[in-house]
């Protein structure tokens, strides 16, 4: 039937042991020094200790950051390639490891080792600093998402930020500071246009992909990720991609009518759609708008993030490479790690934005977990373990263990989602990409914004 | 162990002022370096530095969300169109005209100085109110609230003031081929 | 002062003053960039010496010869037999072409009459040859518009294909040697045939299966529409030929207008795309020769006769009548001739090869002037341009 | 596309300049500890008007040694004069409230660009300095917020009004920049006199 389904079996065995991996080393890493240390020491008289076991706790989340975005770079090129190969019926690399698992790993310790090359006449000091400026802002912007997508872990918590979309949206500015830098600094006219171009695309995409995030936000009424994430709890149907809750007193009502001790069923959506058809209306709209927002968001990341097919700045075909046409060794691979945590974390703005961060897709009425007569059974079997590894020594906790899983489910289908483009379309031009951001996105942006903030004044949301 | 809880102690009253310190440290060079620096180009990405190090003062003075739009704003926005223009206009003459006479220099050499030592003495010398209370945590809604209430009026003139000078911006920075036959004859020396 | 108020002053007095002669004029520095020799998508060794304002082109100056090699000298100072195997590799992607472009020339010297099964086995072979070279021509042309890592390999999986066919019949996958003087190498297997027939089969749907790919994206659209417009005349001017020539207009498929070898007989249509002659047309063009060669694939299946297959002897003593000849054949890119002085003796006195690459390039300045940086791999590739073959 | 040389060559031969200005450091340092043995003795003398700013001789002091240190031949300005304002700015403010501190690391700045706007040519170098003046009062607007009215931060509200009019004044002086070079060929301030006869 499917031509190669051998293939298709490999990649997701490959898919399933690295992405265990990387689940088991961050959290293996964090629970050792975040909660381990903390306990063994909490018990000790030294002042000393106490700080120390401050320290650690502290810095849980940073740990949990750096130990987790190489491995899942490496494992996101790894994908990447064997994921196209998977498209044009190519073998991907299958050498290195078991079926080609380690390759990426291999590439990492070349780059590594590989001589460090400053070309001649180029500013020696920006040309360093360019990969880090390029590459600080993704650590930065995975900060705050990180509490999000762990069901508000204590553990990954490192400051209450209020503003933490927006926070998330100035780190994610950043980068393109580093692309000119790189290409002015390189001395190379490749480069140099490669920045040029950068500057250009990013200035002008950022607009719709802020509009975008500020619609949700408007939807949402707050800026918190956190809260943003805890408000579309309860299944597809509260996601901010259909409507942000608007269908929220849909949900209820189904609930309502299926459990019988629930409230009368007319009085769930009067008191969620107060104005009758006008209100039918504006859940009918809000629903349209927020899905061509949840487009507009993945085209402005796409052209964000430089990936095909807005990848002018680094346009193979005519710019060679772009800015980092003169990188080699170290830098280059702080380039790369940097685009694909880019990547990520746009993926996971996504899936915390629009598609209800660690939530189970299923609404709960459907979710046969949700129901005592399934998981009452269930928890007596598991308990005698599970309270071992829940209550004794905190290895796991069920909550943030299932956000975590949902949230690496539906980035990675994001991210494959971004392969499986990057496989099929051809790369713009720069005064069409202009024309289709400033003439097509900025408008339309604008026009959703004012029919959300109309929209949602006839509906309530989230009571 | 006293000694580790007198440094704690030390640590926590002047973290503060011992961030202000590091951030200065930041902040004056790249600002000098702006000035100074003969690669014109290079001056503008000091700039950025000099924009970061603010932000960052802005964070430790709790005003969170000014931090993150004068990242957004002035470190990446408007320091990128600086760099841009500095590219656009030709950089090498700056080095024709790099040196300023002497007279003029010193005069604004002896300006700035009186004036931080004006600024500073000023500031010595008087007392300041000094409020105890503490700034509440979710001073963007706040901010929110005052600009749709208190200052509706400023806030609709700032936005007026943006498209005027959006649309100015794109008029002047619009190349006409017409106009500019005519302009180019007269206006140049 | 002065000159303001003068310049201000003459504005007023005549309104339609010319700009002054003496005011310098707003300079732009204007930015010469090397294209190459070693840039990813120049299909080898081209240098392209581009003078750019801002991203615009303003003027293209070509620097062959970087893969020159004297194939021309190397055919003087080569016996037959060594030149019949050296010279399909000027044009690595269709050496059944360059082959049969001197077979047909020095068949011509000598006389010599190639049997009609031959005739059939090198229409055979060389029209899988021209599906292979196009296809190799949609994958590279993808990557020149930035589909990088996806579509571009596609093709690939057909053209491996015919490649395996090359392999069977002529023991090499890309220098063939297998068009002779006076026939061919060898007389494939029954089997051999009924792979190529399943493979005629299979392959018009693949056609169908690029189109829907590509053919209506509308960011191919984007990038290939009106890009590149190659006028008739420009185009006859400058005397390019094959599939860019018929693209901008003119049916001239040496095929049908000076019919060689079998080709008389067999039924097929010479594509024209009379549009504007920009890079999708190109484009259009290449893919509908691939469906017209697989028709005649077909059709020279069915009609293919039994006999001999070689006149005569191929060996180190293979010697050419003297005398002198042209013949020419439609390769993939246009009008192969070759010329030969022949003076009887082992060795050939002159080659001179017409090559239509070198002609389809010269063509590439007047395509690039003020076009925008990017269109410069979307002009360039959609000329299908073998630097090989260039520089001979 | 323009790259100087001179710089690296200044550094190879500045080891004197830079250990001088690694000097003004240290001045810097110890003068701030020397500061209250100095009130004690100027008090003695019966100057009490000089020992109320005994911090200002230390930075006299800095700014003497940093002046040194920039005169000898091949020395690394840009770094020495940082380096001075730097220690001088701790030695000023060392012993102050913290709002003093940020008051005149923002004062320090403004004058900074206060310095550049009359010294550079360059126009875009002279909007870089009119944009590092008006950061200078935004810190100035939000110290303020946060230490004397930290209850309504009025201060801050101002400080996003400054920020949309320097973005609108970036905007528009950028492009005032690029529409006279482009007439005019030249970003230099002392041929921006079209308006003047």
């Amino acid at each position: 039937m499917i031509p190669n389904a051998a293939e298709i079996r490999k990649l997701s065995v490959l898919s399933f042991s690295w992405l265990t991996v990387i689940f088991v080393a961050v959290w293996g890493v964090c629970w050792l020094v975040g909660i381990l240390i903390p306990a063994l020491l909490a018990n000790s008289s030294f002042d000393f200790a106490r700080a120390v076991s401050e320290i650690c706790e502290a810095i849980t989340p940073l740990l949990a950051v750096m130990v987790f975005i190489p491995i899942n770079a490496m494992f996101m090129v790894l994908m990447e390639r064997r994921v196209l190969a998977l498209f044009t019926r190519r073998n991907g690399p299958n050498r290195v490891g078991p079926d080609g698992a380690l390759q990426t790993a291999a590439d990492a310790i070349k780059l590594l080792l590989k001589e460090d090359i400053t070309p001649t006449g180029a500013d020696a000091a920006m040309f360093t600093l360019a990969p880090i400026i390029f590459f600080a802002p993704s650590i930065f912007g995975a900060i705050p998402l990180l509490a999000a997508v762990t069901n508000n872990n204590k553990l990954f918590q490192i400051a209450d930020l209020p503003t933490g979309i927006f926070f998330v949206l100035a780190a994610s500015s950043i980068p393109v500071v580093g692309i000119v830098m790189g290409g002015w600094a390189s001395n190379n006219k490749y480069s140099l246009m490669g920045g040029l171009r950068s500057a250009a695309q990013a200035i002008s995409y950022e607009i719709p992909l802020v509009l975008s995030i500020i619609t949700i936000c408007l939807l949402a009424g707050t800026l918190d990720v956190v809260s943003i994430a805890k408000q579309q709890s309860g299944g597809i149907l509260n996601w901010n991609i259909l409507g942000g809750g608007a269908l929220t007193g849909l949900n209820k009502a189904i609930a309502a009518f299926i459990s019988s001790a629930g409230p009368p069923i007319a009085e769930v959506i009067k008191t969620y759609y107060p104005y009758g058809w006008l209100s039918l209306i504006g859940v009918i709209v809000l629903c349209l708008c927020t899905i061509i927002l949840f487009g507009i968001y993945l085209i402005g990341a796409c052209a964000e993030i430089n990936r095909i097919p807005f990848d002018l700045p680094e346009a193979e075909s005519e710019l060679v490479s772009g800015y980092n046409t003169e990188y080699s060794g170290i830098k280059f691979a702080i380039f790369f790690l940097a685009e694909f945590t880019n990547l990520f974390i746009v993926s996971t703005i996504a899936v915390v934005m629009f598609l209800g961060g660690g939530d189970c897709p299923l609404p709960t009425w459907l979710n046969p977990l949700s129901y005592p007569a399934v998981y009452i059974p269930l928890t007596n079997i598991l308990s005698p373990i599970l309270s071992l590894l829940i209550d004794k020594i905190h290895l796991i906790n069920p909550d943030t263990f299932w956000a975590a899983l949902w949230v690496i489910l539906k980035t990675y289908s994001l991210v494959f989602f971004a392969i499986l483009v990057r496989g099929t379309l051809p790369r713009f031009r720069i005064d069409q990409l202009m024309d289709f951001g400033w003439k097509r996105l900025v408008p339309i942006t604008l026009v959703i914004f004012v029919l959300v903030a109309f929209a949602r004044g006839v509906i309530n949301f989230h009571v | 162990m006293e000694q580790f809880e007198l440094l704690t102690n030390w640590a926590q009253a002047n973290v503060e002022s011992f961030m202000l310190y590091l951030l200065a440290a930041i902040a004056i060079p790249c600002a000098f370096s702006v000035l100074f620096d003969r690669a014109i180009i290079r001056s503008g990405f000091f700039l950025i530095g000099v924009f970061g190090a603010i932000s960052g003062l802005f964070l430790i003075l709790q005003a969170q969300f000014l931090a993150l739009a004068q990242i957004m704003i002035y470190a990446v926005g408007i320091t990128l169109v600086v760099v841009i223009a500095l590219m656009l206009t030709n950089a090498r003459l700056e080095k024709e005209f790099s040196s300023i006479e002497p007279t003029e220099r010193i005069g604004g050499l002896l300006v700035a100085a009186l004036f931080f030592l004006t600024i500073y003495l000023a500031l010595r010398s008087e007392s300041w109110p000094v409020s105890s209370l503490q700034m509440r945590a979710d001073n963007v809604l706040q901010i929110g609230v005052a600009l749709l209430t208190n200052y509706a009026l400023p806030f609709e003139f700032a936005s007026v003031l943006l498209l005027a000078a959006l649309m100015g911006a794109i008029l002047l920075a619009k190349s006409d081929p017409k106009e500019t036959e005519n302009v180019t004859g007269s206006l140049v020396e | 002062m002065t000159s303001i108020q003068s310049a201000c002053v003459r504005k007023v007095k005549q309104k339609k003053v010319a700009i002054d002669t003496q005011v310098p004029e707003f300079k732009t520095d204007e930015m010469i960039i090397n294209l190459g020799p070693q840039h990813p998508s120049t299909h080898g060794v081209l240098r392209l010496i581009l003078t750019l304002d801002g991203e615009v082109v303003k003027h293209t100056e070509c620097v062959i010869g970087h893969l020159h090699r004297a194939q021309e000298w190397q055919g003087q100072n080569r016996t037959w037999f060594q030149y019949q195997a050296l010279i399909d590799r000027v044009d690595y992607l269709s050496g059944m072409f360059t082959s049969w472009a001197l077979c047909a020339a020095a068949e011509k010297i000598d006389g010599a009459v190639v049997p009609e099964r031959a005739e059939y086995l090198r229409v055979l072979v060389a029209e899988l040859n021209r599906i292979s070279s196009h296809l190799l021509w949609l994958g590279t042309y993808l990557i020149d518009l930035g589909a990088l890592y996806g579509f571009p390999f596609y093709p690939f999986i057909e053209r491996e294909k015919i490649l395996t066919f090359f392999e069977e019949v002529a023991g090499q996958r890309m220098m063939y040697n297998y068009i002779r003087i006076g026939g061919v190498q060898r007389d494939p297997k029954a089997s051999w045939f009924k792979k190529v027939e399943e493979f005629t089969k299979q392959f018009a749907q693949r056609i169908d299966e690029y189109e829907a790919i590509v053919t209506e994206n509308p960011i191919f659209l984007k990038r290939t529409k009106d890009v590149g417009i190659l006028n008739k005349e420009v185009a006859m001017a400058y005397g390019v030929t094959g599939p860019t020539l018929r693209a901008s207009g003119v049916a001239y498929d040496l095929r049908r207008f000076k019919p060689y070898s079998v080709y008389p007989k067999l039924e097929f249509t010479v594509p024209v795309y009379n549009k504007h002659g920009d890079t999708w047309d190109r484009y259009m063009a290449r893919v509908q020769e691939m469906r017209e060669s697989n028709e005649i694939i077909k059709q020279v299946l069915d009609m293919l006769p039994e006999g001999e297959i070689m006149t005569k002897k191929q060996n180190a003593g293979l010697r050419v009548k003297a005398g002198e000849g042209f013949a020419a054949v439609e390769s993939p890119r246009g009008v192969l001739g070759c010329y030969i002085i022949s003076n009887g003796s082992d060795k050939a006195y002159r080659f001179k090869w017409r090559n239509p690459s070198f002609s389809n390039l010269s063509v590439l300045p007047p395509l690039l002037e003020n076009r925008p940086l990017s269109d410069i791999m979307a002009i360039f590739g959609s000329l299908d341009i073998i630097i090989p073959d260039v520089d001979r | 596309m323009i790259k100087e040389n001179e710089n690296v060559k200044a550094m190879n031969s500045s080891a004197v300049p830079v250990s001088i200005a690694f000097a003004v450091v240290v001045v810097g340092m110890v003068g701030v500890y020397v500061c209250g043995h100095l009130v004690v003795w100027l008090q003695n003398l019966g100057l009490n008007s000089f020992a109320s700013y005994p911090e200002l001789f230390v930075f006299i002091a800095i700014i003497l040694l940093a002046m040194l240190a920039a005169a000898m031949p091949g020395s690394h300005r840009i770094s020495i004069i940082s380096i001075a304002a730097f220690a001088g700015f701790v030695a000023l403010t060392y012993n102050q409230e913290i709002l003093i501190k940020y008051l005149s690391l923002a004062a320090l700045l403004f004058s900074i660009g206060m310095y550049g706007m009359v010294a550079s040519r360059n126009a875009v170098r002279v909007l870089m300095s009119i944009e590092l003046m008006l950061n200078a009062v935004n810190l100035n607007l939000v110290a303020f917020a946060r230490y004397v009215d930290p209850v309504h931060v009025r201060g801050q509200v101002f400080a996003i009004f400054i920020l949309t009019v320097a973005a609108a004044e970036a905007a528009v002086g950028l492009a005032i920049v690029l529409a006279i070079y482009r007439n005019t060929a030249t970003v230099d301030m002392e041929k921006f006199n079209l308006l003047k006869w």
